[in-house]
């Protein structure tokens, strides 16, 4: 990650900061409106591999932030060497309640599940998914489970402890 | 006198059922089971009988009415057939529009197939031939749409035929002077080879084009599939067996063993085989391909005729006999087969096999009828179909046809498939949620079913009794007389025996029942509660039956699609593009007619003064 | 026309894991194949955020069961780079051979699953024999078959035993002795061949397309392997090569697989000539009360199915603010093996999902 | 085979029958399957036991609960076991069965494996060894020789109680009971 | 005299069938544990299993599915009852031949039923493959069961024995391209290695097995014992010549040996695999066979 590519992003793409703090993991940082098209600009220049995308929750600034992990496939023709041990981390915020993101399949089609499981996980609506579907959870939590609010070990005391063991009958 | 009464009363009664049926439908219904069944019982009185009465004449030509035992034989099948499905539409045609016509069609069809079996002289067998055709045309297409289609294939394709065979019997006209088919059976033997190759090869496509032997079995399987289901049993067990009536006629009766052996120096008779071992193999894998409950069954008809023709047209007493007794247990099982189909689109208005299942526990009179036909049609052990083929193989083996023993044999493999899936998707499986509330099939056509179903197994148990009346017929054709009894025939080289296999059939299904009786306890569950790998059954959508056995057909789907068919079609197209160039010669335009005259004129005066040729 | 729904798994002889995918069947043709996963969702990264940095240790390498070590390596690699921990040289090295030894039996699992789903028990029940040789020298470094825990921020637990050399050597000849073996009986067999070329075929521009890593992509003729892009532990200290294939089908993949198994034997003989000597760890400060620093790092390495990442935030606390593990089996599982099986046959379905190595537990997590 | 063995296969054939042919459904319900393969192949060898996987829960008589288990394997758990036939045998393997071990704080796990199906026997351990499996296997032996091992007794007397626990934690179920429930208010 | 020996011919020769598969079972298993590095379970380990699968409360789904599975047994039964063993042959002059090849019908027929009714879509793939399988094997097999009957002028099966026993083997004689082709196609009959995909478990769950549970099972076990000895002793008969009873034991034994070995060695073919394999060479194979039996005659 060089300079250049820094200054390409930067004047392109209003309101973003790009921070590289060490050669491989630069950050850029960026508003909700814009990751569809930042993303679409890395995927033409060469970030073809959505590694990931994740989700924190940060409770105390009442905001998602979500971070999308794109790095490089090899290339037979590298423009630019050493580019495949990149990963740019994008990230964006959005507010907790009314948590809504448009989808990044048009850009990249491995994102459906990702997108999927943070929908379940955090209750992110992702506009434009074809199939939100429950992934992983069976039950129905009125809280989605990987929210910060959402306590795990008063969930298990509510729920599971209170179901009574099954004893003979003397 | 028995035999005109059963002809007035055949044909008097089918016009008297039109009459009544525009005053009362309940009055007509009733009349047409009570002629059927009077049919039966007079046709069965006149087991035995041996006779011939000329009773008209039809421009100079005495029209005679004979019957023997081949006759009788035929037409107790006929008859028999014909009373079912009569019963069984009482319920399958109630309140369908025109049923007078129905019944007026169906009993005029049975009329003339009785008259057919019964004619002595071919004036008479051709009148009644064409009555059969005409009427068969009109019931095929009695459901409109495509059924008009499928009857137009019929009928184009049964005039063709016709027509074979009126050029035949003028020529027989011709040559003997006579009609009676006794007479021509003694002037026959002082014809040349040459000639009667040709009368046979004219009948042979007559007969050929009706019992749907392979090159020209296309009309079959939409007929079958389109007409009214009891009409589709009728035309499957019996209209199409008039063909085989027809081979029996033209080479026993009126050649004669002897002289047919010979035929084309013993030529005719491979082909015939050959014919009749293609018959076998390719309509065996077409049924395998189809979805459709009565196209499964019609391909399955043909598939089985070649096995009666191939039985027949071996030319030995016991290929004969197998041939005939397939030809009567054919009857059996495929009228029970088409009727339970029959009654399955009754009750649920649909025969898609992809679409049915798990009816068992609904419908298990039929689904019992259909066990018992489908074990006919494979041969199972304990069935008639078993004895018929069982005989059929042996002739083969025996006079050293192994290749037409395979035929035989595959055939008979690829019927267990076609017949299982038969059973499975519509019996057995999961039942879809549409069809919960399925009634059983009614009083009217569970008769029929139970009736045809102990037939089978009759005479699976017993064969000598059918065996020994056949026996007489091949010994009044001039064959030897075979060593018959009840439990099967006991001859040189591996004889059968019925009893043994019952037997020891018997008492191993009891033993084991006996040993499953009393070993543990079992816990009836539902249908539902079945294997998902852990998960629960989905309701509706747990049954396989699209596709049955789709890795055989990726395979076979290139090498057995219905080439014939095709090439009628081609065919047909080439025909109708030369006479439409042939039409626009006549353009209505007087000059071109007048170049058109004096273009030929001057070809003629050309040709006669060029070429002399005249 | 009837639907019909069959069910693979989870609860079915072919399914390794605890997995499930719903065929949608016409004929023995697939229709349409939905992956349904999470029987084996316990909220691992939910879990973390209760525990403290050291405690999640034992919990990260229960995540994925055929291969745990590189859950704690890439853990302890998230750890050590957002506490700025160092490494010393010789626990580098230690860490390699452990990885590799564990590819190897993981390879060789997979080669069970793999040649069991065909129907060929002999070579699966040898197969399953030499996995436990490797997971014997595990028990004996580390105490446990299958869950380790060797690898810790700032080192490794404790270095080999004396004589723990010579019997990782006896057992990877043992194992490459059997080789041709295997060569003989499964991978040159011509049954093999039939059911495995060209069976849930994938080009690599699509791989590419739908996120995959790993053999996956490494038969279609990409070398993509991150121990090679981005070398962590000691993997630029040795040569070696990254085995490829060209075809992309399910027969390519196990090749690949089959020649990196005898390719990270070779690294170990190599690692193990050229290990120097030295301390295996470095102190860390008083585990009860270790807080790192606020911040956040992606690190990612090749586990035994591809590339294994982890997203790893600190907020300045005892205990990781958030955890987000980016699993191989995660993009292969759910999206390829979805697309492969549509038009594939019923009997082909185990037979692609081993051939592209899903492992359940790393999906659900 | 010793004179006792022959004196025991002609009192109860049934039940020595159920000692040595002890086939265990195949079901990878958590991480503990991993011991299952060396179990059952050339190293351990199973199969001298009489122990076998069976492909489908109808052919079996043991359940081996391998490992932590989800909510939503839960239900393909009841399922299974309803759907094998009497007698049959469950075995809790490793820790998280029986009380949740390691997860005993997931909000998807549940924790007492034997609150919604009766289990005959534990093996304890994260995770446990694969001789622990034959200790099981023995132990069972004794229990089943004993009469002890009774847990789908348990689970048709008490399947009102059982059938309201499954709910609690899965809501309600698709398929029906399995049994008649007897009493209610018992 | 002559009645009390046949009747005990009855009662003898499917107890020795029997025996003999439940045998073959045992050994099977055995061997292949050993082929594959264990130690294996104890020769009557089906007998265990047997036991305890009687012991065990089985589902059934309604009358059919019992009748199925009772029909296939009785079939194999009464199947045994035609084959000569070691020379006994209860019913040598019911048919011969033609009537074997169609008593075989009655196992996969009864199953299939059964299966059916079973409701559940693994088992009827398990049953259209197996359809297919017997399809695929029965069109080489019936250019061998015509090449010998061409070839010794009869459809008795004591008869081809007898004249084996006068001659040679058929093995040794024109017979022999036949005697390859049974051979090759000897794996699809018995479902073994590699043509079991109708009981594939892997694949469809153990395919015509999955409702089957307690004594279902059971029975389904004994009549795979029994089919494992009827085809055994079908080729035993017919190309190795037959023999008295232990001649004709030792010469199954072989066999079942050679089976063992290619089932342990071989993975699964798919159907369609299959299918393509068994029409090609075998049917090639016993094609020309065929042809050279009309020749020669």
């Amino acid at each position: 990650m060089n300079k250049e590519f820094k200054q390409e992003l930067e004047s392109i793409f209003r309101d973003i900061t790009v921070n590289i703090t060490d050669d491989v993991t630069p950050v850029i940082a960026a508003a909700k409106p814009q990751i569809l098209a930042i993303l679409r600009f890395l995927k033409d220049k060469g970030y073809g591999h959505l590694a990931m995308i994740s989700c924190v929750d940060w409770l105390k600034e009442a905001q998602f932030e979500l971070v999308y992990l794109v790095s490089a496939y090899l290339k037979g023709d590298n423009e630019e060497p050493g580019q495949e041990k990149i990963t740019i981390l994008l990230k964006t915020r959005i507010d907790r309640d009314n948590a809504e993101l448009p989808t990044a399949i048009p850009v990249f089609e491995n994102a459906e599940p990702y997108e999927r499981e943070i929908h379940e996980l955090f209750g992110i609506h992702f506009t434009g998914h074809p199939r939100l579907l429950p992934l992983f959870l069976e039950r129905e939590y009125k809280i989605p489970p990987f929210r910060k609010d959402f306590d795990s070990r008063e969930y298990v005391k509510e729920v599971f402890d209170k179901i009574p063991f099954v004893e003979d009958k003397e | 006198m028995l035999i005109q009464s059963i002809l007035i009363i055949a044909f008097g009664g089918a016009f008297l059922t039109y009459i009544l049926g525009k005053a009362s439908s309940a009055l007509r219904d009733f009349l047409a089971v009570l002629i059927s069944v009077s049919l039966t019982v007079l046709i069965f009185l006149a087991y035995g009988k041996t006779g011939e009465i000329a009773f008209a004449s039809f421009m100079n030509l005495p029209l005679v009415l004979r019957i023997n035992h081949l006759s009788w034989f035929f037409a107790i099948a006929i008859q028999t057939v014909t009373t079912l499905s009569v019963i069984f539409s009482l319920s399958y045609m109630k309140g369908k529009e025109r049923v007078d016509f129905y019944y007026l069609m169906m009993l005029l069809c049975n009329s003339a197939m009785l008259g057919i079996v019964l004619s002595g002289d071919f004036v008479s067998f051709y009148i009644f031939w064409e009555i059969m055709s005409w009427s068969a045309f009109l019931l095929i297409s009695y459901n409109r749409g495509g059924a008009l289609y499928a009857g137009m294939k019929y009928i184009v394709m049964s005039i063709i035929g016709s027509m074979c065979m009126l050029i035949g019997i003028m020529s027989l006209y011709s040559t003997y002077g006579t009609l009676n088919i006794r007479e021509i059976h003694d002037l026959i033997s002082t014809a040349s080879g040459e000639y009667l190759l040709f009368i046979s090869i004219l009948f042979l496509a007559a007969f050929g084009v009706k019992s749907a032997l392979w090159p020209i079995h296309v009309w079959l399987p939409p007929a079958h599939s389109e007409a009214p289901s009891p009409f589709s049993a009728v035309l499957s067990s019996i209209l199409i067996k008039m063909g085989i009536y027809g081979f029996v006629l033209i080479l026993y009766v009126i050649s004669g063993a002897a002289l047919y052996l010979g035929l084309g120096g013993g030529s005719f008779r491979y082909i015939l085989t050959l014919l009749a071992a293609i018959t076998i193999i390719i309509p065996t894998f077409n049924a395998l391909m189809q979805d459709d409950a009565k196209r499964l069954l019609a391909w399955s008809s043909i598939a089985q005729i070649g096995y009666i023709i191939l039985g027949i047209s071996i030319g030995t007493s016991l290929g004969l006999i197998g041939g005939l007794f397939h030809f009567f247990n054919h009857v059996a099982f495929k009228a029970l087969l088409f009727l339970a189909v029959g009654a399955i689109e009754y009750r649920t208005g649909t025969r898609d096999l992809n679409s049915l299942g798990g009816l068992i526990k609904k419908m298990p009179v039929t689904f019992i009828a259909v066990l018992a036909g489908t074990f006919g049609l494979i041969g199972i052990p304990l069935t008639n179909g078993f004895v018929s083929k069982w005989l059929i193989y042996k002739t083969l083996i025996l006079n050293n046809h192994p290749f037409l023993a395979f035929a035989a044999l595959v055939g008979t493999w690829g019927t267990i498939l076609y017949s299982y899936k038969l059973i499975h998707n519509i019996f057995l499986g999961q039942l879809p949620e549409n069809l919960e509330h399925t009634k059983p099939a009614p009083a009217s056509m569970k008769l029929p079913f139970i009736i045809l179903s102990v037939v089978i197994v009759l005479f699976g148990i017993l064969p000598g009794i059918p065996l020994k009346l056949i026996n007489l017929i091949t010994a009044s054709l001039g064959f030897d007389l075979l060593n018959i009894n009840i439990w099967g025939i006991a001859s040189e080289s591996g004889p059968l025996n019925i009893i043994n296999i019952f037997a020891a059939f018997a008492v191993a299904l009891i033993v084991v029942w006996f040993f499953f009786l009393i070993s543990g306890k079992k816990v009836v569950i539902s249908q539902d509660n079945s294997y998902a790998a852990g998960i629960d059954v989905p309701k509706g959508k747990y049954h396989y039956t699209v596709d049955f056995y789709n890795p055989m057909f990726r395979m076979i789907k290139p090498y057995f699609r219905d080439y014939m068919d095709e090439f009628y079609s081609q065919l047909v197209k080439a025909l109708a593009s030369l006479s439409d160039r042939v039409r626009r010669l006549y353009c209505g335009d007087l000059g071109v007619y007048v170049i058109y005259i004096v273009l030929f004129l001057s070809i003629l005066v050309i040709s006669k003064i060029g070429l002399n040729l005249w | 026309m009837r639907e019909l729904e069959l069910y693979f798994g989870p609860q079915h002889m072919g399914m390794v894991g605890n997995f499930s995918i719903t065929l949608k069947v016409e004929g023995d043709r697939i229709l349409q194949a939905i992956s349904n996963p999470g029987y084996l969702h316990r909220g691992f990264e939910k879990l973390m955020e209760y525990r403290t940095w050291i405690q999640n240790f034992p919990i990260v390498c229960r995540m994925n069961v055929v291969e745990p070590d590189s859950m704690e390596m890439i853990y302890a690699m998230g750890v050590e780079k957002l506490a700025g921990l160092e490494v010393p040289e010789r626990a580098h090295y230690l860490r390699s051979v452990y990885l590799e030894l564990a590819r190897v039996g993981s390879h060789l699992f997979g080669l069970w699953a793999y040649s069991n789903m065909l129907g060929f028990d002999t070579v699966a029940q040898w197969a399953m024999y030499h996995r436990d040789l490797v997971l014997d020298l595990f028990e004996e470094l580390t105490g446990g078959r299958v869950y380790h825990i060797y690898i810790w921020p700032g080192g490794v637990r404790r270095d080999f035993p004396k004589g723990f050399k010579d019997k990782i050597v006896s057992a990877l000849h043992s194992i490459g002795g059997c080789v041709p073996d295997y060569n003989n009986t499964f991978f040159e067999n011509r049954l093999f061949y039939d059911r495995a070329k060209g069976i849930g075929k994938i080009s690599q521009k699509e791989a590419m397309e739908l996120g995959a890593a790993g053999q996956v992509l490494r038969a279609t003729g990409m070398k993509y392997d991150i121990r090679k892009i981005q070398p962590y532990a000691a993997y630029d200290k040795v040569d070696w090569e990254v085995p490829i294939r060209e075809e992309g089908d399910a027969y390519s993949r196990i090749l690949v697989i089959r020649d990196e198994m005898i390719e990270s034997v070779h690294m170990i003989f190599k690692l193990l000539d050229v290990m120097p000597e030295g301390p295996v760890y470095h102190r860390i400060p008083n585990p009860f009360k270790w807080t790192i620093p606020r911040g956040d790092a992606y690190v990612r390495i090749e586990s035994s199915r591809g590339e294994l990442g982890l997203y790893l935030v600190s907020d300045g606390g005892d205990k990781p603010y958030r955890a987000h593990f980016r699993t191989p089996s995660y993009p292969h599982g759910l999206i390829i093996l979805e697309r492969l099986l549509k038009g594939a046959s019923v009997a082909d379905v185990g037979n692609i999902m081993i051939s592209l190595y899903v492992v359940a537990p790393e999906i659900d997590r | 085979m010793d004179r006792n063995q022959i004196k025991k296969w002609l009192e109860s054939p049934g039940k020595m029958g159920h000692k040595y042919s002890l086939w265990a459904v195949y079901f990878c319900t958590g991480c503990g399957i991993i011991e299952i393969p060396p179990v059952i192949t050339s190293r351990w060898d199973a199969e001298r036991f009489g122990v076998l996987p069976a492909p489908s829960p109808r052919q079996a008589n043991l359940f081996l609960i391998t490992g932590y288990v989800s909510v939503k394997t839960l239900k393909a758990i009841i399922k299974t076991y309803e759907q094998m036939p009497e007698p049959k045998y469950t075995v809790g393997f490793g820790s998280c069965p029986i009380n949740g071990g390691m997860y005993w704080d997931s909000y998807n796990t549940i924790k007492h494996l034997d609150k919604y199906i009766p289990i005959d026997g534990w093996i304890a351990g994260c995770m446990p060894r694969p001789e622990a499996i034959f200790i099981a296997v023995t132990h069972l032996w004794t229990l089943i020789d004993k009469g002890m091992a009774k847990g789908y007794v348990k689970y048709r007397e008490n399947y009102g109680r059982y059938r309201e626990n499954q709910e609690k934690a899965l809501g309600k179920l698709e398929w029906p009971r399995l049994f008649p429930i007897k009493d209610e208010n018992e | 005299m002559v009645t009390v020996m046949k009747i005990l011919e009855i009662i003898v020769s499917p107890l020795v069938a029997l025996i003999v598969g439940i045998f073959f079972l045992g050994l099977f298993r055995k061997m292949m544990a050993r082929i594959q590095w264990r130690y294996g379970p104890p020769l009557i380990q089906p007998v265990i299993d047997l036991v305890r699968l009687f012991n065990q409360r089985g589902f059934s789904h309604g009358a059919v599915f019992d009748l199925g599975i009772i029909l296939s047994l009785a079939g194999a039964l009464v199947l045994v009852l035609f084959i000569p063993i070691g020379g006994m042959c209860p019913l040598a002059n019911s048919g011969g031949l033609l009537v074997i090849l169609y008593v075989m019908l009655f196992a996969p027929i009864g199953i299939a039923l059964s299966g059916g009714e079973g409701a559940n879509p693994n088992i009827s793939i398990g049953i259209s493959r197996k359809l297919i399988l017997t399809l695929s094997y029965e069109v080489p097999f019936i250019f061998i069961i015509l090449s010998l009957m061409s070839y010794y002028q009869t459809i008795s099966i004591v008869e081809i024995v007898k004249a084996q026993a006068h001659y040679h083997w058929s093995l040794f004689s024109p017979l022999f391209l036949s005697g390859v082709a049974y051979f090759m196609i000897l794996p699809a009959m018995l479902g073994i290695r590699p043509f079991d995909m109708a009981s594939a478990p892997q694949e469809i769950s153990s395919g015509i097995d999955v409702e089957y549970g307690g004594k279902y099972l059971a029975f389904s076990q004994i009549e795979h014992a029994l089919s494992l000895f009827i085809v055994i002793a079908l080729f035993v008969n017919l190309f190795l010549g037959g023999g008295n009873l232990p001649v004709f034991l030792l010469k199954m034994l072989a066999v079942f040996v050679c089976g063992v070995f290619i089932h342990a060695s071989f993975p699964r073919f798919r159907i369609e695999q299959a299918t393509k394999y068994l029409w090609f060479w075998p049917t090639i194979i016993s094609f020309i066979s065929l042809i050279v039996i009309q020749l020669i005659r």
